[in-house]
């Protein structure tokens, strides 16, 4: 059957310039060779620290960056072949939410305004009153009402104007949202309100999720699958119900034990991995995560490990993974 | 899950008028500005004499109560000119400001929203004219297009651009990554909706800000040119004009000099509290306009 | 002797005329080298009742009321300068951020060396000495060489062992740190917590640790101490707490937090928004969110009640039962 | 560093060049035959062609420009029509009269720039503090010129402190600084203030007060120094507005200098006067802000680091 949404080799780098003449000296490798893809109605997480190029990701899928390499195909068509202008078309069966909600609005306008620049961009026709109950049936969709339409950003409330946001995302009817850490600003009884929210529309509206964060926990509560990063690489795929018992990667298992659990019983104050993410510039032939290993061995800082599948479901790129993968043939 | 319900909503011009009823030195500023307004408007119906009539009898004479600023080397009432002279001073000034900003958005627009070659070739023009000294180029300027009211408002509105430029691009340049620019991409918009319906609005602030001072710098710099003999010519009445006839009579009568350097020292003022206010009303974050 | 107990601090600032009330009714004592963990979302009152406590606040212009003991000191009562040689002395403070907590034209030694050399009158190479032993012990890699960086040259997590350095090094009483770690990767947070936590133990220093991150509080904390709208809501031993808490909102806040191997859907949110500063709902700051409010909380300002040695809450629920 | 300022060095190599561009095609601009604004009043055909020869003009535009860029270069700059003496001892003689000008009057805006604004930045809101802005917007709004016939008027007039004109001594350079020097002195003073109460609101300051230190020591050992950078940036970038006033302020004070020998020059077309003062004018302009630009980078340790 054909896949949902589909990636392939999907690969970016940017240029450092430096030195007497500006020139390129070096390159930052911010995502190499994703792979992954998602099925109708999932939401698949992807989680890593700063720099590892998740948020890049998300803009390559979307076609905010230009991807050098790779491919990405949404309902059986390649993005990546598309023309500028098709690609505007397509925006609307594809959206996004950001991070920061304070300034993902345009502060010169109400909400309602700019909740209605999705159809004018789109050149959707609409009479006054059409648009008027449009986007009205979009804030009650996320729990505002039409007052908060008349209000500027600055007058409404952090998860106010992400829920503000979160309807502008869907005004298109959009069947894939890309969630890009859209609770990361906000505080955590705040937090749950959205995740309830988004909870229930991908139950009303048939909605597909990629929900991009830095916290491991919400991730693997809210996602049925999870990609981690490292580096602009991704080193592991797993579903989420098996990341807390048996992660294969060693990464994967580092983050959860950094983990602070809000259990006063079990007080563990080990720090699983020493030193911080190295510098993503002109990075290593090994595996990526090998300086900071605790189990990395010669081959790891030779050769670099590809994903291979664990026979059951997920993907692990690790010479030695913790767990060891089942039989390819069986 | 319904939240509770919107703070405080003011439409802006509420909240911009009550800040400026609370700024003292801004109302000060307003209250300048709309005077010289009034003054250019009505002058032919203020003076109290002919600004151009010349009484030989009466040249040189000091501040009198039928003379409340004196009179000049022709025997002309210094109050009547200087009069006359607001409404020269108050054209000039809008008028070249509005050159220049509308030159410095179209560059800074375009080089801060294309960046690359065009960008670096831009500003390096735009970098340039901003370090020179106005009054040399404006001098160059007047020199070549020849002397006169009109040249001198082209030569001015000309060497002010950069000033404009340059804001507009660092605003444009901050705010291109912004996330709300991203957004309005990510829903499919044009290169040209993204510039004049976003980055534009949102970076004019700044330079609402800058030209407001800057009709103040563009009355000086026509004082100046008067004085140096390269702007109005007579028998128009520009304060610089004035001023420049009145410095061979400097040490016999200086009101000649002093009377239109105060109107102007007013005028100035009152754009440069005007702008200041306006940085506050506006929510302005930029040094440079300073 | 207490070692410090704060007794019904109070801030005020004066916004447009209008006087506002950012933290009022903040009561916690801690013992000698105990940690007490303050927790609570944007907006409680948590970093501003730490500015507070280091009299601090009078910088913004707000007044100080209530008291705040230290030793056998009132720290409110004294001057700016008898206040001066206590800070980065006895009590020492970490801040929030600590990308933009160093003065960027400095090399980071001299900016470590700075307060040791205020207040302990040492010579400047004895005060290198002090610094370069501290930094290594909080695991900075080549001491030596980064004392003489400036902050940019350094990557967050050494930032934050340097901020962290500059509390440490005059072996201060008391430690107040303000979200420590929230602005560092997971893994880099997991290492400076327990480095952080082995020093102060070691050598005895009392600390308050403020954040919004209950793990960290769980995993650190004696003690812990619930802010709300500016108020401290319950405050007791960090076991009781967090098994049975007392309060509707240390309950809800409990569970609206995500834990890996948590059902899909059991997720609880507290229904609205935390009031801004000078939007302060009468009665229980609380009432409006809270789904067992009843006829006294809209209109009567819950008192801390005590429940057990050390535990208190302030809720009208309890303050019923005692009667 | 290094790699810095060599880069900044190579830049004014096409600064130049676009400069020269400009104040070679002025000559080019004005409207007429160039040879008729070269040429003085009452002369014959024959002095036409010859001068026609004598610059060039018979040959096409960029072959002209390329002759009298090498001419310029190495120090043939032409004759003066009305003076018929060499451009290079007129600029030579008339150089060190506006370089003493310039120096004094940028000594006097600094120094009186940034005092004025540490003083109203520490006093924020007090009545120091608007005095102090208001002698700095004064500084800003009073045209140049005016400023120098009043101070004219009253310390030389009136009071007889100061000689009215003049260039030989010291005191004669007085006024004319402090005019040139008030118009800066207000810019400096209000980015001054405004860059220190920036600094105030820094979250590094907290941390100082945490380590104890008193509040005057905060203000001069670390707001002040950090303060201080966009001032230097911006003094440099604004060095030109300075200077220009200097212009001016020449004819007022009937000093000479290359401002006052450019106006004579400019009434009396004698372009090629004009277009080696322009030069000299445009490269003071261009190396000061150079310089200023290599001094905050290099107190700034940020900028210091970018080009390592």
């Amino acid at each position: 059957m054909e896949k949902f949404l589909e990636i392939n080799d999907l690969s970016v780098s940017f240029g450092v310039r430096g030195g007497l003449f500006l020139r390129k000296i070096g390159t930052i490798k911010a995502v190499n060779n994703a792979c992954f893809s998602i099925d109708k109605g999932e939401i698949v997480g992807v989680v890593g620290e700063s720099g590892c190029g998740k948020s890049t990701l998300a803009r390559l899928i979307l076609r905010l960056v230009e991807p050098d390499d790779g491919s990405v195909s949404f309902n059986g068509t390649d993005l990546l072949k598309m023309s500028k202008k098709e690609m505007r078309w397509q925006r609307r069966h594809m959206q996004m939410v950001f991070q920061d909600p304070y300034s993902a609005m345009d502060p010169l306008y109400t909400i309602y305004r700019s909740l209605c620049e999705p159809f004018q961009i789109q050149r959707i026709k609409l009479t006054k009153g059409e648009q008027r109950k449009k986007v009205d049936a979009l804030l009650e969709l996320v729990g505002l009402n039409s007052d908060h339409g008349f209000a500027y950003p600055h007058e409404l409330s952090g998860g106010q104007k992400q829920r503000a946001d979160i309807a502008r995302a869907l005004a298109l009817n959009p069947q894939f949202v890309i969630l890009d850490e859209p609770t990361a600003a906000l505080d955590v009884s705040v937090q749950a309100q959205i995740i309830k929210l988004l909870e229930e529309l991908r139950e009303r509206l048939n909605l597909t999720f990629l929900f991009i964060s830095h916290d491991l926990s919400l991730v693997s509560y809210f996602c049925d699958r999870v990609i981690v990063m490292y580096l602009g690489r991704i080193v592991e795929n797993i579903s989420a119900d098996l990341i807390g018992k048996t992660p294969y990667h060693p990464y994967t298992k580092a983050l959860i034990e950094s983990i602070f659990k809000t259990d006063p019983g079990e007080k563990k104050l080990v720090a699983p991995l020493e030193g911080e993410v190295p510098s993503p510039f002109n990075l290593p032939s090994g595996c990526v995560f090998a300086a900071r290993c605790n189990d990395a061995q010669k081959l790891c800082r030779e050769k670099l490990p590809v994903l291979e599948n664990t026979g059951n479901g997920g993907q692990v790129a690790c010479h030695f993974p913790l767990i060891p993968l089942a039989d390819p043939i069986g | 899950m319904i939240e509770n319900n919107v703070r405080e909503h003011k439409p802006p011009w509420v909240v911009v008028l009550k800040k400026l009823s609370k700024n003292k030195l801004g109302l000060m500023g307003t209250a300048l500005i709309l005077c010289l307004i009034f003054i250019a408007i009505t002058a032919p119906f203020l003076e109290p004499y002919s600004y151009k009539e010349q009484h030989i009898e009466i040249m040189n004479e000091p501040p009198s109560l039928s003379h409340f600023m004196g009179t000049d080397d022709f025997g002309r009432d210094v109050l009547s000119r200087v009069i006359r002279g607001a409404r020269i001073s108050f054209v000039v000034g809008v008028l070249s400001v509005g050159i220049s900003v509308f030159i410095g958005v179209i560059v800074g627009a375009i080089a801060g929203f294309y960046g690359g070659v065009v960008d670096l070739a831009l500003t390096t023009i735009a970098d340039l004219t901003w370090a020179m000294p106005a009054i040399l180029i404006a001098l160059l300027l007047v020199a070549i297009i020849g002397t006169g009211l009109e040249s001198v408002v082209v030569a001015i509105g000309l060497s002010y651009w950069a000033q404009y430029a340059r804001l507009i691009r660092g605003q444009i340049l901050s705010l291109k990554s912004a996330v709300f620019i991203e957004a309005t991409k990510s829903l499919g918009a044009s290169d040209m909706v993204i510039l004049f319906k976003h980055l534009i609005p949102n970076s004019i602030g700044p330079v609402i800000v800058a030209a407001t001072i800057g009709i103040g710098n563009a009355i000086v710099l026509e004082a100046t040119l008067g004085f140096l003999g390269m702007g109005a010519q007579p028998p128009t009445p520009s304060w610089g004009a004035m001023m420049s006839n009145g410095t061979a009579y400097l040490f016999i009568s200086p009101w000649v000099i002093l009377f239109p350097g105060l109107a102007m020292m007013l005028t100035v003022l009152g754009f440069n509290l005007f702008g200041d206010a306006l940085i506050d009303l506006l929510d302005v974050k930029n040094k440079e306009s300073n | 002797m207490t070692f410090l107990k704060v007794s019904d601090l109070e801030v005020e600032f004066c916004v447009d005329k209008k006087k506002i009330t950012p933290i009022e009714q903040v009561s916690f004592e801690m013992k000698k080298g105990e940690v007490l963990g303050m927790v609570g979302e944007t907006g409680s009152g948590k970093s501003l009742t730490a500015h507070a406590i280091m009299g601090l606040s009078s910088l913004v212009g707000g007044k100080i009321r209530g008291r705040v003991q230290f030793g056998d000191k009132d720290l409110l009562s004294l001057s700016e300068r008898e206040m001066q040689s206590i800070r980065g002395s006895q009590i020492a403070f970490i801040p929030q951020n600590p990308m933009t907590s160093l003065d960027p034209v400095y090399r980071v030694g001299d900016q470590i060396v700075e307060g040791l050399y205020k207040h302990r009158k040492i010579s400047k190479r004895a005060a290198k000495l002090k610094a370069l032993e501290i930094m290594e012990k909080l695991q900075i890699p080549k001491a030596n060489h980064v004392f003489q960086q400036y902050p940019h040259q350094l990557s967050g997590g050494l930032k934050q062992r340097i901020v962290i350095a500059i509390g440490l090094c005059t072996s201060p009483q008391l430690l107040i740190a303000d979200e420590p770690t929230t602005a560092l990767d997971v893994t880099v947070q997991a290492q400076i917590m327990r480095l952080f936590l082995k020093m102060t133990k070691d050598k005895g220093i009392g600390l308050l640790l403020i954040t919004h991150d209950l793990g960290v509080i769980a995993q650190v904390s004696d003690k812990i101490a619930v802010m709300y709208a500016g108020n401290i809501v319950e405050f007791g031993p960090i076991k009781t707490v967090f098994n049975t808490p007392h309060h509707p909102y240390t309950k809800a806040l409990l569970n609206c937090i995500p834990t890996i191997g948590m059902k899909k859907g059991t997720l609880d949110a507290i229904y609205g928004n935390v009031p801004t500063v000078g939007n302060y709902p009468p009665g229980c700051r609380y009432q409006p969110r809270c789904p067992d409010r009843f006829a006294p909380c809209g209109t009567i300002v819950p008192k801390m009640t005590k429940l057990a040695e050390d535990t208190r809450v302030a809720c009208h629920k309890y303050n019923g039962s005692k009667d | 560093m290094w790699i810095y300022i060599l880069r900044r060095t190579l830049l004014l190599i096409p600064i130049f060049f676009i400069i020269s561009v400009v104040v070679f095609s002025l000559i080019h601009l004005v409207p007429g035959d160039p040879i008729d604004s070269l040429l003085i009043p009452g002369s014959t055909a024959e002095d036409r062609v010859e001068l026609t020869k004598a610059y060039g003009l018979d040959k096409s535009l960029p072959v002209q420009y390329c002759v009298w860029l090498q001419k310029f270069v190495t120090g043939d700059m032409g004759q003066s029509i009305i003076e018929k003496q060499p451009v290079k001892d007129m600029i030579l003689y008339n150089m060190p009269f506006t370089i003493r000008l310039g120096v004094a009057s940028l000594f006097v805006s600094f120094f009186l720039g940034v005092s004025l604004g540490i003083i109203s930045s520490a006093a924020k809101n007090t009545f120091i503090d608007y005095i102090s802005m208001i002698i700095a917007l004064l500084g800003v709004t009073v045209p140049a010129f005016w400023l120098g016939l009043i101070l004219m008027l009253i310390f030389s007039v009136m009071l007889g402190w100061f000689p009215v004109s003049g260039s030989g001594s010291l005191k004669t350079l007085f006024l004319p600084a402090v005019t040139v020097g008030m118009g800066g002195a207000g810019l400096i003073a209000r980015i001054t203030r405004v860059s220190m109460l920036e600094m105030y609101n820094k979250e590094f300051v907290l941390l100082l007060y945490a380590k104890g230190l008193s509040r005057s020591a905060i203000i001069i050992k670390h707001i002040f120094r950090n303060a201080l950078m966009p001032v230097i940036t911006i003094f440099g970038l604004r060095l030109g507005w300075i200077l220009g006033g200097a212009v001016t302020i020449e004819i007022v004070f009937s000093r000479p200098g290359i401002g006052s020998m450019l106006l004579s020059a400019l009434y009396r077309r004698d372009y090629p006067v004009v277009q080696a003062s322009l030069v000299f004018l445009t490269m003071a302009v261009i190396i000061g802000a150079f310089i200023a630009d290599l001094m905050y980078a290099y107190a700034d340790p940020r900028v210091r680091d970018v080009y390592k």
